[in-house]
């Protein structure tokens, strides 16, 4: 569309605002921690890269790290494709579907709260469900809490199994592909997996592309699933990099070193979301060509 | 053909319709429901237990999978609402609403005013702009926290409801302009056209036109919003410090001291009656997902 | 094998609106079969039905010697060119057309030569790199129309495929369908084609036979010739023809033992072959009707038996012809004429209009139908 | 000041606004409001502006509070938090210039040293916790096992679990944390020293951490407690809510009295808990593990310090105050208290059994940082991997005092 | 004021392809101007551009007087149909009619009059409740056009509007297109209209000027009788006129002081008037021009000077008239004839085809200009 110039700007301007006024300072002044010894209490003093270096010689900082990766990796595409497998067919036209699409979404109301931790616990301890049932099967019983190898895996399902923001979005970008390609793709012969990946899938991917990225984001950003469930445990098996910067900014108090966590992180999502927006150009179809 | 009439041929067609589908689709549906049902059921158990666990004694709540109570008690539910403090849970639910329900609001205009902005118009510096827009949601905001507390000091927003409102006004949450970004940016610009030539500045083309259409995506970031407010807890907890001012998910954890007896059944039962809005909720506002632009105005 | 027929075929809407009101046809296996009928009188919703697009809510259709009302589309041996395109906005015209192809899994050389030559026939090869985003309205008919056209469906569902095309190319268009449709019969591998169209010289040149619909009804079901001299009906008579034919009341009388018919303007003698057909009605009230060209300006003409005596409202020339719209008794007429022939016929002043009588039609008023076949 | 409440301070017709908080279960709450209502009554001129909640959470809204300056006038704090708040001394008022209206002679000297940082008084103690045992007598006597009351007796009580109950059973329960300290309670006893110097550096050798480490892991073997990866298959679940716990699977735990009663009511059932004495027969010395649990303290900026002080010294001394207190903050260190509690005969039950026993013997110091969350978390650490047999005891003595003296050494900066 | 004019305005779009290379167009205040050419050569761009929806990479556009480069389309006074409709999914079809004259601020009861008025003259009334979906193509399609129709703006602007409708709606619509033009005349209002459409009746008989667009450029603007009679080049000659014009390859020749033209199949003399017209083109090559209906089969005809004789492929039956499609020396032609007049023409079969050579045209092979005007 044509537009004047200065009309885009026009209805930025909450957003600019926002930006001066309530995130710039809080940015920023993490940024300055982050090269400070600030411990909350006493006033920061300079430490030049102090923080930075004292963060890569330790063991913590690495283990931690090795886990978010191997965390956002399993996580996000187990998230990605469940959300997306049950909005796909909840968006079929069936009954009761009104109750349907509430009940998978239920998990994610639950949130962080007891229930959800209780239960977790009641499925993967020792003598819990999913032992039972694998015992079933003749499979030993594993100690998916306890031993720090499973742990991760029992932390990453929890977040698979609260897949209901990206499937409600999921659902809504469903609903904006036109009928008539699906009619389209009918006569042209396309199988219902076909049709998905041929048409319906490409149709979505601005939508597909959000959700990726905000996963991602999320998924190195996790700190409740760890900390309601393991808390970081068994031998920091779960600690994410998120509780790493917890527990340094408000159970240390070292501020300082906890913003440069903060910040390192914040390149590596960046690098992350980078190569995703590079890529971007190459399976994301806009509907509207800049 | 009168009003009754109509509706029953209506009814009846429908049915025949629906013989047809099952008929066609047989045990691919029966399937398709079966895995709907019992995948449901793991979805839902989560809701179910927490309403028996509801009833339950504590020892039984930390020890019994099953969500039948030994025994059906309702003093959780009543004792609850009462809470140990001058209020009872009354007062923090119309608390929460009067945090959640403006903080919809401004959210779902700012962020839709900005979406607009970014995702329809020229803008010097777009490019730039946007992607500070993406970078803002990639610092982990933990650290963000404490420069935030001395900022709304600094403003003299502490104890009100400030701190959690007035930001979403100014389109902070990046995520969701980010959202709506990508849903407008897979809508086609002919119906904007059509509404220029009909007369539409450029806010009543976004009003008129793209606000209906992009209706799923809106009533997402409104639900969204919602849940994720009624659920924010340590917001709250920081900025407000008055008893009488608190929202439903800090009273949730009043009484949960980690050296004292805590009534879980109480604290459950709260629980459960705090999903309900959520619930409620997203009930109504999935039935909006009915039907999508299905582009039918548009030909080609 | 691929005829294809509808039985007692209904269709009502979600909305509660009945579009279809029990069709009955047979489609001869390879046939070009033409669909008419005004706007909205269900041609595009009797084409779904056979594609499989639309839930059939009474009757059979069968395709080839199978009833598939319970039959998915892409197994119905169908290729189709929607009204609205329906083109995949994220694919190139090239996979646009590609696509059904690679359903059914053609080698790749095989896709790649007939989506070219395809796309040289509809004149669209700069395109095959562009988006539907990018082209035309007309271009985007022809890649839907490419669509359609590159694969060997049994039978092929046309749905006003040339309606954006500028006179040219639709002439070049038609004439590639046609020539698709003798190349298959004449390989032995004939296909049923169904087309619906509202253009008139489409209908005529194109179809084997022609279906008229209205409010999904049939009305006629024959060749373009005999829809066009022999309509059955009222609805037919008045729809087929641009313009279209003169239709007013009338009154069958008789006098002196021969037969007249009174209309707007003038009573005219029947010739004794129509005479006989409408004695029955002598006294009655019917339709009359006369097809433009049988309309003679200004001029004794040999067939003419009688005449009307009009005024000239507006003469629109057309380069190769002329329509001359004139007033009688307070009734429109609408004649066709040669401008060599009638070189001053002026707006405004009266002439007389011969009526070539033998070409005539009359119309019982209540069945509709025509008393002069 | 004063900032972040509604209208603090000042206030209409001289009326005097003081914000309290504190941390709490529905027990507090409600006994403190009540308190409160009384304070008011009493002082016309002052109005409490309560402001409290649960647990989760209340530290960071505090630090947040500390950090902007905009904390109430008088809070509850944990002990250890006075270490973080006021390094210098200089965090919270210090209440030695108020000694006109609070009364410091009702406590024992000792306890006033642990809240007195660089020779200012930043709190007054609000009670004694102490690690105490609490045996499930239920279970005991299933398994056909006495109370023990040395290591011996456990020792014999664990293979009775066994035997008489199943192999999934254990006299006593220990998480890393009471793990750690179990050590620490060995290595006091027969050493009889504490765990950290007054230089703030570990106060035992390498081989004597090693001999601590190895008792736990002796322990872990005789199956007296369960491994580190048999409780951790539960998940990181709190003590009291581990089924085994609910169920008496674990027939007794080494807790602070002041959280007893959460233990006692998670029991199944009605099986009961019973208050040991302190084990005994590794050393020569007594051992045992007491602190303040926590402390009342004055808002450094406060307006109305005297208030404020009127205040305090109600909650702890007043006697109407006290009653209605009770124990809803544990045991009350405030001699005058006690007595008043004791003369309602409101004293009883296993908090104050395992009080009794605290103050009895109180151990041999504590150090202020000896709770300190990165020691805590060190401790854990440490305790977890040699649970999980990834260090040897001596590995986990060479890491431990490493790691602690630099952070010691950085916490005493 | 509504004048419309264009000052070489050129098109490129975002993705490097040139649309528009240059126009300049003066369209008069009320004049109905409509545009034709072939599918992609830049009328729906123009059209859009004249909108505003496009922006212009190059030139300038003028409505009354002043130029509206940067102004909006909603201020550019403006209604349009579109080629591919746009409605609003949401709004019922009332609504979607409604909307334009909502935004204007139009009383209520004035829009509910306007809005009912169109309605029945489209033929919608019934569907005001229903929304885009639940109509078919055509009805969509009048829709839209009822969308434009009931705003009373200076300009209006058409893209195929009726390309959807079956022939006798267009013929209804289409007059009443022009009795809205009339009437706003009339009231003292007159609206400019631009017009595209594919449709060659409707060009010739709506358009006051025809703009003839090939490829981005201009080729002629004319009155239609000018267009059909007087082509200036090449490209309009064989795009006006359907079935179009034979066009075949020639060469002048002189041959005793008289001037023939040498085409496949014969050597034609040229009259006077022509012969004029190419005598600097003797012994060159040029184009040939014949419209179909300058050709006369199997008869000598008055006008005919010359003939050749060629073999009858197919015989096109239209009803009213008849096209002939023959062979000479391997060109094709085509001849529109009266069925009438040649009743035994059979395929297969050679006859002589007489040529009206006053009626014909020759073009210079380089500048494709007609030499014969
Ligand atoms: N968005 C676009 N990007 C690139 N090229 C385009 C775009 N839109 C149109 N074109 C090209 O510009 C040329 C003119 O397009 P336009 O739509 O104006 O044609 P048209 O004359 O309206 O044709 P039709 O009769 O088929 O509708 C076409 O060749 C088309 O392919
Ligand atoms: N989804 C629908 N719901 C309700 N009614 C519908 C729906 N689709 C079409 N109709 C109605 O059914 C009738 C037949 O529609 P159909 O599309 O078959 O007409 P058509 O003959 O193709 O007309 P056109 O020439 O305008 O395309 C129309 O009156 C239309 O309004
Ligand atoms: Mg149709
Ligand atoms: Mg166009």
């Amino acid at each position: 569309m044509k537009g004047k110039k200065y009309e885009g700007l026009l209805y930025i301007t909450p957003w600019l605002i926002g930006l001066v006024v309530f995130t710039a300072f809080p940015f920023f002044a993490s940024l300055f921690f982050s090269f400070t010894d600030y411990n909350l209490m006493s006033s920061p003093n300079f430490v030049g890269i102090d923080n930075y270096k004292t963060m890569f010689q330790t063991e913590l900082f690495w283990k931690s790290f090795g886990i978010t990766m191997s965390y956002v990796f399993i996580t996000v595409p187990m998230k990605l494709a469940f959300a997306l497998f049950i909005a796909y067919i909840l968006n079929f036209k069936l009954k009761a579907v009104n109750f349907f699409r509430t009940a998978y979404y239920m998990p994610s109301i639950l949130g962080g709260s007891v229930a959800v931790a209780v239960l977790w616990r009641f499925l993967f301890a020792d003598t819990g469900l999913v032992n039972m049932i694998l015992a079933l099967f003749g499979v030993d019983s594993i100690s998916w809490l306890g031993n720090p190898d499973y742990a991760i895996f029992t932390i990453s399902l929890l977040r698979v199994w609260q897949f209901g923001s990206p499937m409600v979005i999921f659902l809504a970008a469903l609903k904006n592909v036109p009928e008539s390609l699906y009619e389209a793709a009918r006569i042209d012969g396309a199988s219902k997996v076909k049709t998905f990946i041929r048409v319906t899938l490409p149709m979505i991917t601005p939508v597909l592309f959000f959700n990726f990225i905000m996963q991602l984001v999320q998924a190195f950003q996790e700190f409740n699933g760890p900390y309601i469930i393991t808390g970081g445990g068994p031998l920091n098996s779960t600690y994410l990099f998120p509780l790493y910067i917890y527990d340094n900014a408000f159970r240390y108090f070292r501020m300082g070193y906890s913003s440069a966590l903060s910040w390192f992180l914040f390149v590596v999502i960046m690098v992350f979301t980078l190569l995703a927006f590079k890529s971007e150009k190459h399976w994301v179809h806009y509907t509207e060509v800049e | 053909m009168n009003e009754q009439d109509r509706k029953k041929l209506i009814a009846e067609n429908d049915l025949r319709l629906r013989k047809r589908l099952a008929r066609r689709n047989g045990i691919n549906s029966g399937l398709r429901y079966f895995v709907l049902t019992f995948v449901g059921l793991l979805m839902l158990y989560p809701l179910i237990w927490l309403l028996g666990a509801s009833f339950k004694s504590n020892a039984e709540i930390f020890t019994s999978i099953g969500f039948l109570p030994s025994s059906f008690d309702f003093s959780g539910y009543v004792n609850g609402w009462k809470t140990s403090t001058e209020y009872t849970f009354t007062t923090y639910f119309i608390n929460t609403f009067k945090i959640v329900i403006p903080k919809v609001i401004v959210t779902v205009i700012s962020v839709t005013l900005t979406a607009y902005g970014f995702a329809r118009f020229k803008i010097p510096g777009k490019k730039f702009l946007f992607s500070i827009l993406i970078a803002t949601l990639l610092l982990p905001n933990l650290v963000l926290r404490i420069p935030q507390y001395i900022m709304f000091n600094s403003f003299n927003w502490l104890d009100s409801y400030k701190p959690l409102i007035v930001p979403s006004a100014f389109a902070v949450d990046a995520f969701f302009v980010f959202m709506v970004i990508q849903f407008m940016r897979g809508i086609p610009k002919d119906l904007e056209e059509a509404a220029t030539i009909d007369g539409c500045n450029s806010i009543q083309v976004l009003t008129k036109i793209l606000m209906p259409i992009l209706k799923p995506a809106l009533i997402s970031v409104a639900l969204f919003q919602f849940m994720w407010t009624m659920n924010d807890f340590l917001g709250p907890l920081i900025y407000i410090s008055s008893v009488r001012k608190y929202p439903v998910s800090i009273a949730l954890k009043m009484s949960m001291d980690a050296s004292a007896l805590v009534h879980w059944n109480q604290v459950i039962a709260l629980s459960v009656i705090a999903l309900v809005p959520s619930l409620v909720v997203f009930f109504l506002a999935q039935r909006h997902f009915v039907d999508g632009i299905t582009s039918s105005g548009i030909k080609g | 094998m691929a005829e294809v027929v509808l039985k007692s075929v209904e269709k009502q809407y979600p909305n509660g609106f009945k579009a279809v009101h029990g069709i009955d046809l047979e489609i001869k296996d390879g046939e070009f079969m033409v669909f008419v009928g005004p706007s909205g009188c269900a041609k595009s919703t009797t084409l779904r039905m056979v594609a499989g697009l639309e839930d059939i809510t009474g009757g059979e259709i069968w395709i080839g010697d199978k009833c598939v009302n319970e039959v998915q589309p892409k197994d119905r041996g169908i290729a189709m060119v929607f009204q609205n395109y329906a083109l995949y906005p994220h694919m190139t015209a090239y996979n646009n057309m590609a696509f059904g192809l690679q359903m059914s899994k053609t080698p790749k050389n095989i896709i790649d030569q007939r989506v070219r030559e395809a796309a040289k026939h509809l004149e669209i090869e700069d395109l095959l790199d562009r988006k539907p985003k990018e082209m035309s309205g007309g271009q985007r008919q022809r890649v839907a129309l490419g669509r359609a056209l590159v694969r060997k469906p049994d039978v092929f569902l046309f749905d006003e495929p040339l309606s954006n095309l500028d006179a040219k190319l639709r002439v070049s268009m038609r004439v590639r369908i046609q020539e698709l449709h003798e190349m298959l019969k004449a390989e032995g591998v004939p296909a049923t084609m169904i087309y619906v169209t509202h253009d008139q010289v489409e209908a005529m040149t194109m179809g084997d036979r022609i279906t008229v619909l209205n409010a999904g009804r049939i009305m006629q079901v024959d060749t373009p010739m005999n829809l066009y001299r022999k309509p059955e009906n009222l609805f037919v008579a008045g729809f087929i023809g641009a313009p279209s034919m003169n239709l007013v009341d009338g009154e069958i009388v008789e006098m002196g033992g021969k037969v007249f018919v009174s209309i707007p303007g003038g009573v005219l003698p029947l010739p004794e072959e129509k005479a006989e057909k409408v004695r029955s009605h002598v006294g009655k009230k019917i339709k009359f009707g006369l097809r433009p060209e049988d309309i003679i300006a200004n001029e004794v003409h040999e067939g003419g038996e009688g005449f009307v005596t009009g005024s000239v409202r507006v003469v629109e020339q057309m380069g190769n012809e002329e329509f001359i719209y004139f007033n009688a008794a307070g009734t429109q007429f609408i004649a066709r004429v040669n401008p060599e022939q009638v070189k001053n016929i002026r707006k405004g002043e009266d002439y007389r209009f011969w009526f070539n009588l033998a070409k005539c039609h009359m119309f019982d008023l209540e069945t509709e139908e025509n008393l002069t076949l | 000041g004063n900032k972040g409440g509604t209208d603090v301070g000042g206030g209409e017709g001289g009326e005097v606004k003081l914000r309290f908080s504190w941390w709490g279960g529905d027990e507090r709450h409600e006994a403190t409001l009540a308190a409160i209502r009384l304070f008011e009554d009493k002082n016309p001129g002052i109005k409490i502006e309560a402001e409290y909640g649960g647990w989760q959470g209340h530290q960071e809204k505090v630090t947040s509070q500390m950090v902007g300056n905009t904390a109430p006038d008088v809070l509850q704090v944990n002990w250890n938090w006075l270490y973080i708040f006021s390094k210098d001394g200089n965090g919270f008022y210090d209440l030695s210039t108020l000694t006109d209206h609070i009364n410091l002679d009702n406590y024992d000297p000792a306890l006033m040293d642990q809240t007195t940082i660089n020779g200012k008084i930043n709190g007054i103690p609000v009670g004694v916790t102490g690690k105490v045992f609490y045996f499930n007598k239920t279970a005991y006597d299933a398994a056909g096992a006495s109370i023990p009351t040395t290591f011996d007796e456990l020792y014999k009580a664990a293979e009775l679990f066994k035997t008489n109950l199943g192999n999934d059973y254990y006299p006593m329960d220990l998480d890393q944390y009471a793990a750690f300290l179990m050590s620490m309670y060995y290595l006091e006893q027969k050493h009889g020293k504490p765990f950290i110097n007054e230089e703030n550096v570990i106060n035992y050798s390498l081989g004597e951490l090693e001999e601590g480490f190895d008792f736990y892991l002796d322990l872990v073997d005789k199956g007296v407690v369960p491994s580190m990866e048999t409780r951790g298959a539960a998940g990181n679940v709190p003590m009291d809510q581990t089924p085994s716990w609910i169920q008496g699977k674990y027939g007794a735990t080494y807790e602070w009295d002041s959280a007893v009663a959460k233990f006692q009511a998670a029991l199944e059932g009605d099986q009961e808990l019973v208050t040991g004495d302190y084990l005994t027969g590794i050393g020569n010395n007594e051992s045992a593990l007491a602190k303040i649990s926590m402390v009342y303290s004055i808002n450094k900026n406060t307006k109305y310090p005297v208030e404020s002080a009127k205040l305090l010294e109600f909650l702890v001394s007043d006697p109407e105050a006290v009653e209605i207190l009770g124990t809803s903050r544990g045991v009350p260190a405030n001699a005058a208290a006690i007595e008043v509690l004791e003369g309602e005969g409101v004293l009883a039950g296993l908090n104050y059994e395992g009080n009794v026993k605290v103050r009895g013997f109180m151990g041999n110091g504590i150090s202020p940082y000896f709770e300190d969350s990165q020691l805590q978390n060190l401790y854990r650490t440490v305790m977890e991997e040699l649970g999980y047999g990834k260090i040897n005891a001596a590995q986990a003595a060479e890491k431990l005092t490493s790691e602690a003296n630099r952070m010691l050494a950085e916490l005493a900066k």
